[in-house]
Parts: structure tokens; C-alpha cells; sequence
């Protein structure tokens, strides 16, 4: 099992006759994800890597069933591609783009939210449920860190992600599903949304979620937790513990927090919660073990 | 991108909301005119882009000429580097309001935030009072309606007449938000005369950096470095910080970055920079070499863990980097990810050790910077 | 029996305190209609023909339970005012305003339609129930037009309405519930859109709609009694029948409605559904009568 | 308030929609200069705001310049008072498209309406062949996104590369609708040249009538009048038309009013003029009486029925305005509504006989016009 994407899901590509979007194409139909459609504005008549492409979302609709969108649009175009894809009722949104204007990543979340559909990403790697399928450039062929198992992964980061999982490998375990939930102020997915999904799945035994400084995912992780709407074993990583602190957003940022927002703010709320935070990566898998999370 | 007051309140100006008179000067010459425009009292205030300026001195109150130019010197010899000041009248305050819009990313919408009790000490009346402090969430798309600033300006305790001028100032600060493509605007303090006039004080505005490209009249702000090696990281675009201990990082990934950095604290080491290379900058490694090796330090720890990042790619940069300048210090290399095995083929090949491990990586440096290893 | 108000209906009056607002609040009471609260902005504290004034609708809404929002404020603060009273979960709504700008009206039908409100007017004396309640700026006390009575009534105009009323109040008839959609291109409410209420008000035996030129509202009355959404008796006047063509808006006009449109184009839609057409305001209430509608 | 079309095609310039060169003349003797610069061959056309200007001979395709001149002269002794002609480059055209936007006033959207096939015919179409006429609902709150405008282009069968370029002028037509809140804004025909580019051959835009006041540059649009009947009513922003009937109309609202035209159609009357006085002028029965006693009529029949618009206010004004203006025909009263004994009080004591109903008064007006009664 997994969450959000598996072998069974429909997948549409756009931007799929740009460079990036043709690679990962590829890669996504290698590991088992059924890519059944791509857009590309003017391509439509094309095929990349044998996926007919078409002009809209609306022409893809007609020929195909679509479950989910895979986004390899520039950032500044992702908010008309998004717009798109959730007027053709497609609920499901993995956007990777790096840079998506602030007030058009708004605009994603509150419309997202209104048409109760998931976007995940930008500034992200995507979503992968390894040896299934994969919305994202993800290099799923490294099998130190992408090996199919039971713990629900989330993250925030790239690099680090491929460190702690690496870590959770190391000590034998794999993931069910790992979802970048993306760098950026504002991400279309927050981990608390994810969280009663992968209590929902049977596979998921436990979640580790990759934090770091600033916005309040992980105190939002915390509440679920306290309110029982997740309850499975979570163990967290945060980077930046010891880090400065960076330049302050006017005063904004410290009132919006009530003067916390630290990340030891954020591992004394998740500890409270119940959560176990490894003080380093390789901590994590020994962390799991120690909740006796099975590894199989 | 921050944008420095007097950039700020000219977007406020255009906007309609007060702004006190003033005149910028950007050298000591320039004053006694400026001065005399502005007249006394008046306050002096440097345009530098860090916050907490009052508390840090570079904001002077002054109500004769002699000390006024002795201000102006004063700020012009600071050691921090400040390329202009505004001479600004002073105001006949009678209350400080703190208002601003930023983010709220949960819901996805613009978020208000006001107070009745501006001034320095908000973020204490925050941290100890935060029930003084008003949310109010604004729908980006429907955009903010009148009676929604009418609202926040009764909530704030403000009643006829002085409702109408808050509430107008709100909506015109709103536009400035929007046009502006801002993570955060900012009026603290928030002047109410003693006329009851209202008139902002301060103003921040910060652009948001993914939209940049519809703002380019101010991609310059940031002209002052503490240092070359900093001039250069922001030319390069490359995330760098310099502090004073021992080990230089250059590592990819701000997350794998700043977790590097932590377990050099746990195992009792001490960083000389922060420089994250990841990202658009994968390529860059003959670019943060320089920069590293301009810092003093005893090691470069160089760690990497990447996917569209290739790990051969950076290996064949570091390589490449160490030929053309020949550190003078070890260099300590844990790369992984994406083409692996080539890199490690690569570093071999160039008469590196490889590490895989992190954390092992991370205490050879510390042992390596307190000369425990060689 | 009424639809929309009746007597137990708590009223908020927004624009309380203008002199429009305040002589019609006067007959709204006088009338029997529970005004229970004012708003105008910097007024609040006030009272107005003893109603409490207040700042805000929120502030108004602390201190009583509010049904339904009538507004007696100027065209161009029409879509504050609605937006404002939508925001706090009124769901009922009157402006009578003249001169809401379009774009304005389009945002607040939109609004309204996806808050599941309803907006009556604007351009309208609004809606009253005789002797029960009222909403609006009826002139209550002509009693040879607002007699309590079992037709529903529906019209986009005036005067006219005045006119006709009176013709169906002179052969023995009253009306249950009479609405003024108002005669803007894009009204906040439409004549099929009340239709339902009417079907299920037990009082109501028959309906009157007064219509005129443009728009499709009629049509979309006549659509309603061919899909026996609306099975009451139903007779129609429409003003302009012989009237000359006025100026065209461009051709989106005539493409709109596909070369109909004209006056007797609705009558044709209206009596191939089934209802009758008067061809003078006199002959509504015979119509009445024919169609056997009982008078009490 | 309907723009003239090179008020219009200067909005859609603004908007960068392409337009052709052209040079607008207001005087014969401007023509030579005007036609020199645009070259032949060309389109003349009249500056007026009525449509069907093509089929009513006030477009004219020229090649030379005798026949320009000719043309330009023609065009300004016509009848119909032309106040300026545009002189305009003729263009090379592969295919007319249709393109407006309009509301939905049931979805309360903005509505775009498209045809691949557009021109002078397109009412035939829209009548015979509405399946060819695309209708594509906008939300405002969101606006219209770029991906809407290609749908729209694609579903008219424009496939790269034409298809970029008509996307961009329906994005681009839909932002001077947002920008002018206008009720309608119509591209008819919008010209695909021989060399696949876009360019607006014709331009309608209609702003809100309620809207005006954000675009006072246009509010003397209307300039051309039939008569000074015509004239005194628009300053008076009174609704009024002029017929060759006999009988006077001067009511108050406009279903009311259009219902006694028709009422009079019905009883073999004839009407004189349409004039309303109702709504916001049911106080200027003084100048309503006066444009009525301008326009050659039998009779003048007034009815109203109104509640803010009292009737004791309007019978007082019809009895001073006859007290004043002194009438040389009957006049007919059936004044009811608010007030309406006070109504009949004045009316009577004034010597006027107030009827009560409308359909009576309307026989009586016919008999009388027909000289059966006096």
C-alpha cells in the first residue's frame, strides 16, 4: 500500500515535451508509474516516450481517465497550470517548480483548498511510493535511499531528505510513501493534511517528517498528534537547531509565532505531543527500532 | 528583497498614506541644506536594511543644528557601512500603531496584523500579550473590502473619526502589499498626531524574492558587505554566511546545510562560513571554493547528498577547483546522490577520501580543525 | 404564510441612519416587521426609531440574532455593504440601491450563488408580505395594491408593478409575498430561483410575473413550469410588447439569445409552457379567475 | 455609454491588441493629408454610434484617391450627422474571427463569446448555427487565466502558431473589459491577415452605465441629436424618443411607460414620443413638459404610479409646469401612488379632470388624438 499515488494511479504530465519534463517522464513510466497523458501548450499531436500529448487538459480529458497532474511548468506559469488542471476536476496536483511567485502560491492554496484538492509541491522533488510509481524527479534508482518499506516519510528539504532516509535504510527500513511537501513560505500541502492518510494506511506502520526553521508545519503535526487524529509512532528531524538566526521579516514573522517559532520551539512542541526528535539522521532509524516499529 | 525605509515610504506616498517630510542625504556635505529644509526637531535615520534600528542607535532625535550635524558625522563614521540617511521632521505623537500584512500560508490568504500598541517593544507584546494582536485573514482573489479595514479599525478601539483614516490607511497599505508582490509590509509605528492625523512612522516592505523580476528598480539594495568574500557570495547568488570559528562548510541543500552545521556545535566544533552551493548553484564549485578558501579556516568540509544535484557533477567541480586554486588547507568530501559512483571515481582519481557518512565526516573535520588529526 | 419574510423575520438595516433608511425603517416596524438592529459605519451607539445602532454588522451580530439584512446604502458602497453581510452568515438580503456598478453586481451574484445566499435587488422597492413584513420601500398603505392575499408575485419593474398589483387587488386578490428583483441586467436574484419557495408556501395558489424586455428570466420561468419544478397556476404581464428595438449592445446581444429575445418571444416561451399571457394589466386578475385561483 | 470606434480601438492599442494605421478626420479638408498617410487602398469610415454602419452604406472601400475624396464627401453630407470619419489602411484578410465579452448575468460572470466564423453576418449565425458560437463563462473574482484564453482559441480551431496570438488578444480584450467595467467589449470582425497575424478590424466597447464616473473622458459621447427635443432631454438625462404618432407619452417608469405604448398600439393610437420622468426625475415635470410640448402631438397623456416618486409631488409639478409652459393641447392625468389624494386635490383645484386608471386614460388619449372626444 501507499498513500496519495500507486502503480493503479493515472497520471497527466505537463510540460512533458520540455527538457526536464521528457526525463522524468521516463523515469516515472521505468519505475512503474502509469503516465497515460501529457500537455503541452502547441505540442499536442506529439508523443514523448509513447505518451500522446495534447494542447490542453480539456482535449486529455476527452481520450483519457486522469487521476492526478504532475506539473514540469516554469514557476511563473504554475498558477495557470494549476488553475487548469482543478478546472478539469483533477484533485490530485505535484508541482515541482523552484520559484513560484509568493501571492500565485496564495492564490494555489486558497484555491486548492476551496475545490478540495491536493497540490503538492513547489519547490519540491515530488511524491514517491517506491517501487510503485513517482510524481517527481526523484532518482528512484538509488536504492540507499528509495527502497519500498512501511514508514510514511515527509519532508521539507531536498538533501536532507536523501540523508535521513538514507538513515532509515541503513537501519532496514523502507518507505510507503514519501511526499516533499516543498520549501516554500507557503507549500500547497502541509504535513498535517497528510497525516490521516497515512494513518488511514495499513502498510504505514510510522511517519518520520523532515522539519526546519520557520512557518509552523511541525507544530501542526504536533496538534494532530494531541488530538489523536494521528497516532501511529512519529519520529522527527529538524535542521537548524543550533543555527543563527537569519534575518528577521520585519516583526512580523516573531508576532505571527507569538515569539517562538524556533526550531527547539517546534522539538518541544513535538515531544510534548509525543513525538521522538533524533538529534542527528542517524538517529532516526534507531529511533524507530527503539518504538519497535516492525521492519516488515 | 528588503527595500530600505525612505524606498518603502515612496511606495506608501504613491499609495496616499502619510509620510512625514524628510530628505535623504547620502554624504555628510549634503546635510545643513537638508537640514534646513526639514527643520526642528527632526530625527535622523540610517537606511540600512537590518531591523532594531532604534535600539542599535542609528536612529538620532535631534532639536538643534550642532547636534544634528554631530549625528549626521556620527552615522556617516559607523563602522556598519550606511550609504544614505533620511533627515525626517518629528512628529507630535500621541498614540503608535503597528500594522502589517504578510502571509498566512495554512490558509492561503493575506493576513492583517495590528496593533494599538505599536512601536519597539511589539514583538514583547506579543510574545507576553499576544491577545493585543489582531489577525485578520484577507481572501487574495475578492482582495480587501472597506468594511473589512472599518473592522480591524474598530477592533483596534479606533471609533469615528480616527476610524475612517485607519481604516483607509489599511486598504491603501493592502494595495501596496498587492502591487508589490510583497512577503511583508510594515507600518511601525503607525503615527496618531496629536491632531489626530495618522502618519506612518516607519515602513517596511519586502518584496517577495520570486518575484523580483516585476520590481527590478530595486535588485541593487544590497550593496553592503561585511566582507569581499560576502560581496562575491551575492554576486554568485550563493547563500553565504562568514562567522569566526574554524571549519568552512560548502555544502548543498539549505536543510543538509544547516544540519551539518548543527552537528559541528554537538561535537564541540566551530564554523568559519556557512555557504550552501545546492540547487541552481550545483555547478558552481570553483565559485564557492573561492569564497570558502577567502575565509579563514582550518578544513573545508564539503557535503553533499543530491538528486537532479549530480553527485559527479560537483566531484568533477571540486576537483577541478582544488587544480585551479591549490587550497591551502585539507578538504574534507562526502558526496552522494544522483551518479555516485562516478564521483567517488572521480574524487579517487584526484587523490581524495571520499566519505559516505555524514556524521563521520562532520567529526573528522572537528577533530581535524583542533589539529587531533591530520 | 409568506416565502422570504414574514413576521418573525429579525431584520439588520444597514444605512440605518440616512434619512432613506430611516423613513423607510419607520414603516417597516409600523408595518409589523422585527427590525432588530442598524448598522452605519461611525454611527454605531445611536438609535434610530429606537433601534440600536452599531458600527459593524459583527457588532451587531454580538448583540442579536439577525435573519435577514435590508440595505438602504448608496450604489457604489453596495457590494461593501453585501460583502460585509454575507461575511457574517446572513443569508438574506435587500438592496434597493439604483446605479450598482455591473462589475459590482456580477461579483455579488457570484458571491452570493457560491455562499448559497440569497440577494435581492438591487434597482428595486424590494420584497414585502403584506401586513406581515417588509424589506424594502413599499408604500405599504396603498391599500388598493398591498393587500394580503394568496398570489405570489414577482416583478422586474416599478411602476408597473404598482400598476398591474393593482389590477389583481381590484378582482379580489392579494398577494401572499411580492418581489422586486429589480430591474438591473444582472439582479442578485431571478424569478425561477423564488419559483421553488412559492410551490411549497401552502398559502400561495397561484404566481404573477411582471416582466419586460432583455434578459431571459421569463424564459427561465417558462423552463421551470415545463420541468414541473413550479405546477402552481402562473400568469404573466410583460411591458413592451409594441415598443421599437432600442439600441443594440454590439451583436453579443442578439448571439446571447440566439436572434430571441424580444417581448414576444418570452410570451411565446411562457404560454407554450402553460401559463397565460394578460395583454393589459387588467386582465391579470381575470386571468386569475379563469384559471379558477380561489381569492381566499 | 457606447464608445465611438476609434475611442474603442484606442483602448485595445492600449492594451497592445493590434489596430490598423489610421488618421480620424473631422472635416472634409482634412481628408487629402489624412489619405496620404494612410495610402490606398483603404476604409472609410463614418464615426457614429449606431450599428450596422457596413450595411447602411457608412463604410466605404476606397483605392484611389478621387474615390476617397468622393467618399469622405459623401459621407459628411450625409443625412445623419456624422461628426468624424476614420481613415483607415485596408488589410490583407485571410479569415474574420468573432470575439466579445459580455455578462452572464445567471452565472454572474463574465461571458466570452467566439466564432470562427465572424463579420457582418454573424447575427445570422448566432440564429442559424448557434452550435459555431463559442460562450465561455469567466470568473471575475479570478479573472481570466491564460489557459482559458487557449481553450478558447483551440476550441475555434486556431492550432499553433495562430493560436498563441489569439489567446493573447482575448487575454488582452478581457482586461480592457475589467479596466473600463464595461457591459460589453466586441472585436467584429477581428481580421487573421494573409501573413497569419491578429488585428482588430472593428472595435466596440460599452461601459457600464453605472460605471461612468471612472471614465468621465467619454461622457460627451453622445453628441448628435435628432432634434433639441432630443437634446434637452439627454442633458437632462431624461429617456426620451421621438416618433410621428399623436400622442405625447410622459410617464413615469419605464415598464409602466412602455406598457401604455403598448396599451395605445393596441387601442389604434399612435405615438407622439416616449419620454419617462420617472425614478430620480419625477421632480422635473417642468422640463418633461417642455421636451413633450416640443414634439408635434395631439394630446399629451401622463400616468404614473409611484411610491418614492410621490404623486403629490408630480401633480404639483404638472400644475406649475402648466401654469407656466401654457399648453396649446389637452392633457390627460392618471397620477396614483404615494400621496395620491393629496395628488387629486391639486390636480382638481387646478382644473384638470384626474382619471384613476391607466387603461382608460389611454382610450381616452386615442379618442382625443383622433379628434372623437374633446
Amino acid at each position: 500500500m501507499s498513500i496519495v499515488i500507486d502503480q493503479k494511479t493515472r497520471v497527466l504530465i505537463q510540460g512533458i515535451t520540455g527538457k526536464e519534463g521528457a526525463y522524468w517522464t521516463e523515469h516515472m513510466i521505468a519505475l512503474g508509474t502509469q503516465v497515460v497523458a501529457g500537455v503541452t501548450p502547441n505540442k499536442g499531436g506529439q508523443t514523448v516516450c509513447g505518451v500522446p500529448v495534447y494542447n490542453t487538459v480539456k482535449d486529455a480529458l476527452k481520450h483519457h481517465s486522469i487521476d492526478a497532474a504532475m506539473l514540469f511548468v516554469p514557476p511563473r506559469l504554475t498558477k495557470d497550470a494549476v488553475f487548469e488542471t482543478l478546472a478539469s476536476n483533477i484533485k490530485t496536483i505535484v508541482t515541482i517548480a523552484d520559484g513560484i511567485p509568493l501571492h500565485d502560491m496564495i492564490a494555489i492554496r486558497h484555491h486548492a483548498l476551496a475545490q478540495q484538492a491536493t497540490v503538492i509541491g513547489g519547490n519540491t522533488s515530488g511524491i514517491i511510493s517506491p517501487e510503485l510509481a513517482m510524481m517527481g524527479s526523484f532518482p528512484h534508482w538509488i536504492d540507499r535511499v528509495y527502497k519500498k518499506g512501511n514508514i510514511g516519510i515527509m519532508t521539507r528539504s531536498g538533501s536532507l531528505t536523501n540523508e535521513v532516509t538514507a538513515m532509515v535504510v541503513k537501519q532496514g527500513y523502507g518507505a510507503s510513501t514519501l511526499i516533499g511537501v516543498g520549501g516554500d513560505p507557503v507549500p500547497g500541502t502541509r504535513f498535517a493534511e497528510m497525516l490521516p492518510l497515512y494513518e488511514a494506511d495499513e502498510e504505514t506502520k510510522a511517519v518520520v517528517i523532515i522539519g526546519e526553521l520557520g512557518g509552523t508545519m511541525e507544530e501542526e503535526v504536533a496538534d494532530a498528534i494531541k488530538q489523536k487524529i494521528f497516532t501511529k509512532p512519529l519520529v522527527a528531524f529538524l535542521g537548524g537547531r543550533t543555527a543563527p538566526k537569519g534575518q528577521k521579516m520585519g516583526h512580523a514573522g516573531a508576532i505571527i509565532t507569538g515569539g517562538k517559532g524556533s526550531v527547539q520551539d517546534k522539538i518541544d512542541a513535538l515531544e510534548a505531543a509525543g513525538a521522538l526528535v533524533a538529534k542527528k539522521p542517524s538517529q532516526v532509524g534507531l529511533l524507530l527500532e527503539q518504538l519497535g516499529v516492525p521492519k516488515h | 528583497m528588503k527595500l530600505y525605509e525612505y524606498q518603502a515610504k515612496a511606495l506608501f506616498k504613491e499609495a496616499q498614506i502619510a509620510i512625514p517630510n524628510s530628505v535623504r542625504i547620502e554624504t555628510t556635505d549634503a546635510a545643513e541644506e537638508a537640514l534646513q529644509k526639514v527643520g526642528y526637531p527632526c530625527v535622523i535615520k540610517a537606511q540600512v536594511l537590518t531591523g532594531g534600528r532604534g535600539k542599535a542607535g542609528l536612529i538620532q532625535f535631534v532639536k538643534t543644528k550642532p547636534t544634528a550635524l554631530e549625528a549626521v558625522k556620527t552615522l556617516f563614521d559607523h563602522p556598519v557601512q550606511i550609504p544614505s540617511l533620511l533627515i525626517e521632521e518629528a512628529i507630535d505623537i500621541d498614540q503608535e500603531v503597528y500594522l502589517s500584512i504578510t502571509v498566512d500560508a495554512a490558509a492561503g490568504k493575506a493576513l492583517v496584523l495590528a496593533s494599538a500598541e505599536g512601536g519597539v517593544d511589539i514583538e514583547v507584546l506579543a510574545a507576553e500579550s499576544p491577545e493585543k494582536i489582531l489577525r485578520y485573514p484577507i481572501d487574495i482573489l475578492i482582495g480587501m473590502m472597506p468594511y473589512q479595514a472599518r473592522e480591524i479599525a474598530y477592533d483596534l478601539g479606533f471609533n469615528a473619526p480616527l476610524n475612517k483614516s485607519i481604516a483607509q490607511t489599511i486598504l491603501r497599505l493592502y494595495h501596496v502589499f498587492i502591487t508589490y508582490h510583497a512577503e511583508l509590509v510594515e507600518i511601525n509605528p503607525l503615527f496618531i498626531t496629536k491632531s489626530q492625523t495618522v502618519i506612518a512612522g516607519d515602513g517596511k516592505v519586502s518584496i517577495d524574492d520570486n518575484s523580483t523580476h516585476w520590481h527590478q528598480a530595486y535588485e541593487n539594495n544590497e550593496t553592503s558587505f561585511g566582507s569581499e568574500a560576502e560581496k562575491k557570495a551575492h554576486l554568485e547568488g550563493i547563500p553565504f554566511i562568514e562567522f569566526d570559528g574554524d571549519i568552512g562548510l560548502m555544502c548543498a541543500g539549505a536543510g543538509l546545510t544547516t544540519t551539518v552545521y548543527d552537528l559541528i556545535n554537538d561535537a564541540g566544533g566551530s564554523i568559519a562560513n556557512y555557504l550552501e552551493f545546492g540547487g541552481p548553484n550545483y555547478k558552481k564549485a570553483l565559485q564557492a571554493m573561492e569564497i570558502c578558501l577567502a575565509v579563514p579556516s582550518k578544513v573545508i568540509l564539503i557535503v553533499t547528498f543530491g538528486t537532479i544535484a549530480r553527485a559527479d557533477v560537483m566531484a568533477q567541480g571540486i576537483v577541478d577547483a582544488i587544480e585551479k586554486l591549490k587550497p591551502n588547507r585539507p578538504i574534507i568530501t562526502c558526496i552522494r546522490g544522483t551518479n555516485e559512483q562516478e564521483a567517488v571515481n572521480i574524487l579517487e582519481s584526484a587523490g581524495l577520501k571520499p566519505l559516505f557518512d555524514t556524521e563521520e565526516a562532520v567529526l573528522l573535520a572537528v577533530s581535524m580543525a583542533k589539529g587531533e588529526t591530520q
